[in-house]
């Protein structure tokens, strides 16, 4: 049991998970050729507008689901809202955040961009404190609007006028995953700008906008959308209850710093709190970066159901960082008992 | 001379008038009339359906009209009705001999949606003139489909269906290639193709003539494969901010093909059958009517250009500390 | 010592005080070794690298580092990589010579530290390891004495580069000031060493000083099962790292490791000792002037570990480099030195505290002997509340205040002696 | 058969030897000044402690040395330090009186303070060793000056009324000028010996700040004998000061007793 404990903490975990998720962008990509679909209520990016999808996101099932009447929640409507909530959180709990690090195809390919950047040795931007803070709120006010256009536009709020129904899916219009997705398979057609009314030309303009924004944010700061990322806003109301937690043993921590510089979306807080075990922050993707490039034994983990499957050890840090090829020096520790 | 000239101006009227009379195409009509439209209940997409009521809950309902234009439509009555036979075709072939109902819009076709796919209906009428012997066959093709039933293996579920010993002449619609699905509308400046069949074989010079609600028609003679294919015309030119993106607006397809029959069986008196098919459907204002890839473009790339040039701008002042590596 | 003598000297270019300044820094390196040969019988085999470098690092004559770019740093707020990467060999000068400490009163007040009086002895009599004149003397204004100790006048030439360091270590404004210093430094560095630093020499020096790192923390965790390496030998192993060649030191130091595991796999028990386990803090003690672990060590005690700058702390915190660049390599640096630093010259200073509680926890220490070095304000102030907080957790502190003359140990036995049996 | 301990505490000016029988009650003690050979000297001490009784060097248990000279007594089986042995000496010493906390002693070459807890271990000590002021010594030099034995100190200090002469300087050398000018000022000798007692008071309660004392304190070590001494420490502390029997012997009798302590333990 050691020995397989001793081999996953040096293993390299970026590695694995850029596999994974090559595996699962073909899978939400391109699912639809084979006629795989995962779910209707995945809790990651998976866009319907892809004709080929392999599943779908939960975020346009709640918008449609809300665009009804109050009554319609008191009959079979509420119940099958209910139901796909449920759905959406047990998928959720299951991996918890690590549905952006691992799986979202959006992410993935954020994460190629980040590559390509990094082969042109262009420097990557990093939000300061000031405005790392006040970028933050972006993501919940998306996540709100997302749920209250829908209802406003079958009910009259306040006696104000319904929302007209050009903004069906009113996120789901401005998401870059609908113009992008689509478009890795080949199928342009969502780059469009509809002219059939001042509405719908005011969404799709800002589509393309935030479809630019996406590529050119991307390409310069890692993971630039998943700060704004109502999905991240969604999920962490229910991350504390998920089975994959990241759990920091604070007195163990000699806030280097090392786990804030390789966080790819530049959370400071994870080298900065000492006090609380579950250290997930709100726009953390849990992509355990920080737990590969932390160097003090069992200061972060990852449990899963209590269970410790990957922690951060001197050892796997050093064979994970350096490069012994021309030395005569091996990285390894005789397992010690009071490991 | 006058006289006979008289005699052959008459018999052409009167045969035009037969003609006419005669060849009134006949047709399952999907709209009501106007002055029934409140019996009717209209969903999203106009399709019209049975108020759920005396026969059951919610059904399809189509009615039996004649007519050239499908402007002015006539829609049949009890009397002309009775001598047509009726059939209705679930997805899964199960066949019924079907009699009209008379529903307060009128004589109609009603029928479940029960299962997911294309339900057929046919309606056959038969007039003998002359020699000739007119089998007058009007089909519709009707799709149920419920988003709850989920899209599994679409393809299979939407292929055209015929029924070649009970129907002896018909025409289907050949589906779009590729990956038409449930959701598939026809816009106008797509093509569609039309197949006619004899007893199940492709029919080589049936005319097919495509007629929209503006009266616009195009006639084609089939080709060895039995096919006829039209470029469906955009007739809907609304003034800015009316555009509804979803206007449904119908056609009638038509195809018309005569037998001779051969000389053995004398028994029979007619000597030519000349059968005639008709299918109506419905088509949407193109996309490109109101959605335009070139400004996409165009907004992109202005946006990149601009968005470069702030992040660039808001960069230069860390680049100075770090230029210097 | 008549005026013809002294010209006679002069001429023979053997200055007068060096000749006998060798002579003392010689016994005292002998007196040094000879005492840990004595008290410490099984030490393992792979101590005799490490002492006889002790032996090479007094002989002008070595020729480790004849004909290469040496440059001498003075704390450990020097970022090492850069100096590997400009292909110079960074060599720390902060020694503790009572002979140089005697060299360098006359530039000090009687009051300050011995360690920077050392330095200033070594400057000033340009003693430096293995007799290889530095380019240039890195000194930064970490503690004030330090810092106005780059303005003394001595007798060397060599030009002394004054390394600005931050006096606050969180906020973002004294980071910047940090990475904007550590670029200054860079190409300050670059000019002397007339060799550009590029990409890959700084990763491949970094690589180099993360398999020290590697070495030295299997050392720190072999460190836990008490009694299997002495702690005053443990000082000296380390303190070779100030001056040794990178390379050797790291082989050397995997010898030792192995020979040490081989030697837990045979014993077989974890804290075999039942002597009192003491971790030393405060002013860091160098080799020869091992006086408070070694006292330690014969009256009772063992030393199981330090959070001295001069052995544990300056070779622990690691740099995890996300896109090896420079824009991500420099910053890393310079926040390597800054981040996890718990030198007191930084406040407030919040994570030496809690640092230590979690060693003597790791270590499952008895006790901690605070030592500060006369006249070395830092350590003294800080004390009173590293004191207070370890007594809160219940941990036994003894505080010694300690300079280099080796007379006055016997009033520190006794209070050894007393804490010692206080703890067993 | 009575087992006999010994504890002998060979300090800078004196040599204490203590002999006790297996239930801790002290049979006999002796106080010989230190001279130049405290090794002789010592034994002689021992031998004569043991003689007193009609006992042989061969009965005793077992010997343990402590004080300055402590390594270099070759009878001794163990030697402990002071602070370890003053502390349980009055510890065992106090215990059926007071709840004792802090332990002072001045004794000849320096001044200890000793927090022990509840059990009788040192929680925590503060050594002045460095500076003679507040030492037994400091009081040798003004008798000597002043050419009255140290033994009547005690009761001279209370002949003195109002306050205290205050001799402002620290350091013991220096004071010893300034007693002599105010001799000369014609001052009377008691108000300068309460001025003395009561500056080496103001040294020991600026230690006793830097340690924190807490209640039940012990005053022992050879000044304790001088009453005037204690008169002034309590003024300085503000606290009761409890003084033993025979304020010298405590260390004496602490290593005694460890030494029966060890013996029963192994």
């Amino acid at each position: 049991m050691k020995k397989i404990r001793k081999y996953i903490d040096n293993s390299n975990l970026s590695l694995f998970r850029s596999i994974i998720q090559i595996i699962f962008f073909i899978i939400l990509v391109y699912g639809g050729f084979k006629a795989i679909s995962i779910s209707e209520k995945i809790p990651t990016f998976a866009c319907p507008y892809n004709v080929r999808t392999g599943g779908t996101c939960y975020l346009i099932n709640i918008q449609h689901q809300l665009h009804s009447e109050w009554a319609g929640f008191i009959t079979w409507r509420g119940i099958s809202v209910l139901t796909a909530l449920l759905t959406f959180i047990g998928l959720f709990i299951i991996l918890n955040k690590s549905w952006c690090g691992f799986i979202c195809p959006l992410g993935t390919i954020q994460d190629w961009l980040t590559k390509l950047r990094r082969l042109f040795g262009v420097r990557f931007s990093r939000y300061n404190k000031t405005s790392f803070k006040s970028l933050k709120v972006i993501k919940y006010i998306v996540l709100i609007l997302l749920l209250v256009i829908p209802l406003g536009m079958s009910n009259s709020f306040f006696g104000l006028p319904k929302i007209t129904e050009d903004m069906s899916a009113p996120y789901c219009q401005l998401c870059p995953a609908r113009t992008v997705l689509p478009a890795a398979t080949g199928d342009f057609t969502q780059f469009y700008i509809d002219f059939s009314s001042t509405t719908t030309i005011i969404m799709t303009t800002l589509a393309m906008i935030i479809t630019a924004l996406f590529f050119v944010g991307s390409f310069l700061k890692k993971r630039f959308f998943c700060f704004f990322c109502p999905m991240s806003a969604l999920q962490f109301l229910f991350a504390k209850i998920g089975l994959l937690r990241l759990v920091k043993v604070g007195n163990k921590c000699t806030s280097c710093g090392n786990c804030s510089r390789v966080c790819d979306i530049g959370i400071n807080a994870i080298a900065d709190d000492l006090e609380n075990k579950f250290i997930v922050k709100d726009d953390c993707m849990m992509c355990f970066k920080c737990v590969e490039a932390c160097p003090e034994n069992n200061c972060l983990k990852v449990k899963f159901t209590g269970l410790t499957i990957f922690r951060s050890t001197d050892e796997g840090f050093f064979k994970r960082f350096s490069k012994t090829k021309d030395y005569n020096i091996t990285i390894d520790r005789k397992l010690s008992k009071n490991d | 001379m006058i006289k006979s000239f008289f005699i052959v101006l008459c018999i052409t009227i009167f045969s035009l008038s037969l003609e006419a009379q005669v060849f009134q195409t006949e047709w399952l009509c999907p709209y009501p009339q106007q002055h029934v439209k409140q019996h009717v209940k209209i969903s999203g997409m106009q399709k019209y359906y049975a108020m759920p009521g005396k026969y059951g809950k919610e059904k399809f309902i189509l009615w039996p009209a004649k007519g050239n234009s499908l402007t002015e439509v006539e829609y049949m009555d009890s009397l002309t009705v009775k001598k047509s036979q009726f059939y209705l075709f679930s997805p899964d072939r199960e066949y019924e001999k079907y009699s009209l109902k008379n529903t307060k819009s009128g004589y109609a076709f009603l029928y479940d949606f029960g299962k997911e796919g294309y339900h057929n209906a046919y309606m056959i009428n038969k007039y003998l003139i002359h020699d000739t012997l007119f089998i007058m066959i009007s089909k519709a093709e009707r799709l149920s489909h419920k988003c709850r039933n989920g899209h599994k293996d679409v393809q299979k579920k939407i292929e055209p269906l015929i029924y070649p010993n009970l129907i002896p002449f018909e025409m289907i619609r050949l589906r779009m290639k590729p990956g038409e699905n449930y959701h598939f509308l026809l816009e106008s400046g797509n093509h569609v193709t039309f197949k006619v069949l004899h007893r199940g074989k492709e029919v080589k010079g049936a005319e097919v003539t495509f007629t929209t609600n503006k009266d616009w028609h195009k006639t084609i003679i089939t080709n060895k494969k039995g096919t006829a294919t039209f470029q469906v015309p955009s007739d809907y030119f609304p003034s800015m901010g009316e555009l509804k993106q979803k206007k449904v607006s119908y056609y009638l397809v038509k195809a018309k093909f005569t037998v001779a029959l051969d000389s053995k069986d004398t028994n029979s008196q007619f000597k030519y059958i000349c059968y005639t098919c008709t299918y109506p459907g419905e088509y949407i204002p193109s996309q490109s009517l109101y959605k335009s890839s070139f400004w996409a473009v165009i907004v992109i790339v202005v946006s990149v250009l601009i968005i470069s040039i702030i992040v660039i701008i808001s960069r230069s002042e860390k680049n100075k500390i770090l230029s210097r590596l | 010592m008549t005026k013809e003598v002294s010209d006679k000297l002069q001429e023979l270019k053997i200055p007068e005080l060096k000749s006998s300044l060798t002579s003392k820094l010689k016994n005292e390196v002998y007196k040094a070794i000879s005492e840990i040969k004595t008290t410490f019988q099984d030490s393992p085999e792979g101590m005799k690298y490490f002492l006889n470098r002790y032996e090479d690092l007094i002989d002008d004559q070595n020729k480790d580092y004849k004909n290469k770019k040496i440059i001498a740093t003075n704390c450990i707020y020097v970022p090492e990589e850069l100096i590997y990467a400009s292909g110079a060999i960074p060599v720390r000068i902060c020694n503790g010579f009572y002979a140089l400490d005697q060299a360098g009163a006359n530039y000090l007040p009687a009051k300050a530290c011995p360690l920077v009086r050392s330095t200033i002895g070594m400057i000033d009599n340009n003693y430096y390891p293995f007799g290889a004149e530095p380019l240039m003397v890195v000194n930064p204004s970490s503690c004030d004495q330090k810092k106005k100790m780059g303005e003394i006048q001595t007798k060397s030439n060599i030009p002394i580069y004054l390394l600005e360091t931050p006096p606050v270590k969180d906020s973002d404004d004294a980071r910047e000031y940090w990475l904007k210093s550590i670029i200054r430094f860079k190409s300050i560095l670059e000019k002397t060493s007339r060799q550009k630093i590029t990409k890959s020499k700084l990763k491949s020096a970094i690589n180099k000083i993360y398999l020290a790192q590697n070495e030295f923390r299997r050392f720190n965790n072999l460190r836990k099962n008490a009694g299997i390496i002495s702690g005053t030998e443990a000082i000296t192993v380390i303190n070779t790292y100030f001056f040794d060649d990178i390379e050797s030191w790291t082989t050397h130091l995997n010898l030792l490791n192995n020979e040490l595991e081989k030697k837990i796999q045979i014993k077989k028990q974890l804290n075999s000792t039942d002597k009192p386990r003491i971790i030393l803090t405060g002013s860091p003690s160098i080799f020869p002037n091992i006086k408070i672990p070694l006292l330690i060590e014969k009256h009772g005690g063992i030393v199981v570990n330090d959070d001295f700058c001069s052995s544990t702390r300056f070779l622990y915190d690691t740099i995890a480099v996300d896109e090896w660049n420079m824009y991500d390599m420099i910053p890393a640096i310079a926040e390597r030195y800054l981040k996890p630093s718990t030198c007191p010259n930084l406040s407030p200073n919040k994570d030496r505290g809690r640092k230590l509680i979690e060693t003597i926890k790791e270590f499952n220490a008895n006790g901690v002997v605070y030592q500060s070095l006369a006249g070395c304000h830092l350590f003294e102030i800080e004390s009173l509340n590293i004191i207070s907080l370890l007594r809160q957790s219940g941990i036994p502190v003894l505080y010694i205040e300690v300079d280099y003359s080796p007379e006055n140990t016997g009033q520190i036995i006794t209070r050894l002696e007393a804490f010692l049996e206080s703890l067993t | 058969m009575m087992e006999y301990f010994i504890g002998i505490d060979i300090g800078s000016s004196s040599i204490k030897t203590v002999l006790i029988d297996q239930n801790a009650s002290i049979v006999n003690f002796s106080v010989v000044p230190t001279g130049y050979s405290f090794n002789k000297n010592s034994e002689n001490a021992l031998l004569q402690l043991l003689s007193e009784r009609d006992l042989k060097i061969s009965d005793i248990k077992s010997i343990v040395s402590t004080g300055y000279g402590r390594k270099l007594f070759k009878l001794a089986q163990k030697n402990i330090s002071e602070i370890t042995a003053n502390a349980k000496g009055a510890y065992i010493i106090s215990k059926l009186k007071i709840k004792l906390k802090t332990i002072i002693n001045i004794g000849g070459q320096d001044s200890k303070i000793i927090i022990i807890d509840d059990s009788g271990k040192v929680q925590n000590f503060f050594m002045n060793d460095k500076c003679a002021a507040g030492t037994g010594r400091f009081l040798e030099m003004v008798s000597r000056n002043l050419e009255i034995d140290i033994e009547n100190f005690g009761n001279i200090h209370f002949q003195h009324h109002g306050t205290p002469l205050s001799i402002n300087n620290t350091c013991a050398v220096f004071a010893e000028s300034e007693i002599i000018s105010l001799l000369a000022e014609g001052h009377n000798k008691s108000g300068i010996i309460s001025g003395v007692h009561h500056s080496i008071a103001k040294r020991i309660s600026i230690m006793a700040n830097r340690i924190g004392i807490e209640d039940s304190v012990l005053f022992d070590g050879g000044t304790a004998l001088n009453k005037g001494m204690v008169a002034a420490l309590e003024d300085e502390l503000l606290k009761k000061i409890y003084v033993p029997e025979h304020p010298q012997i405590t260390t004496a009798l602490g290593a005694a007793i460890i030494a029966k302590e060890n013996d029963e333990s192994n």
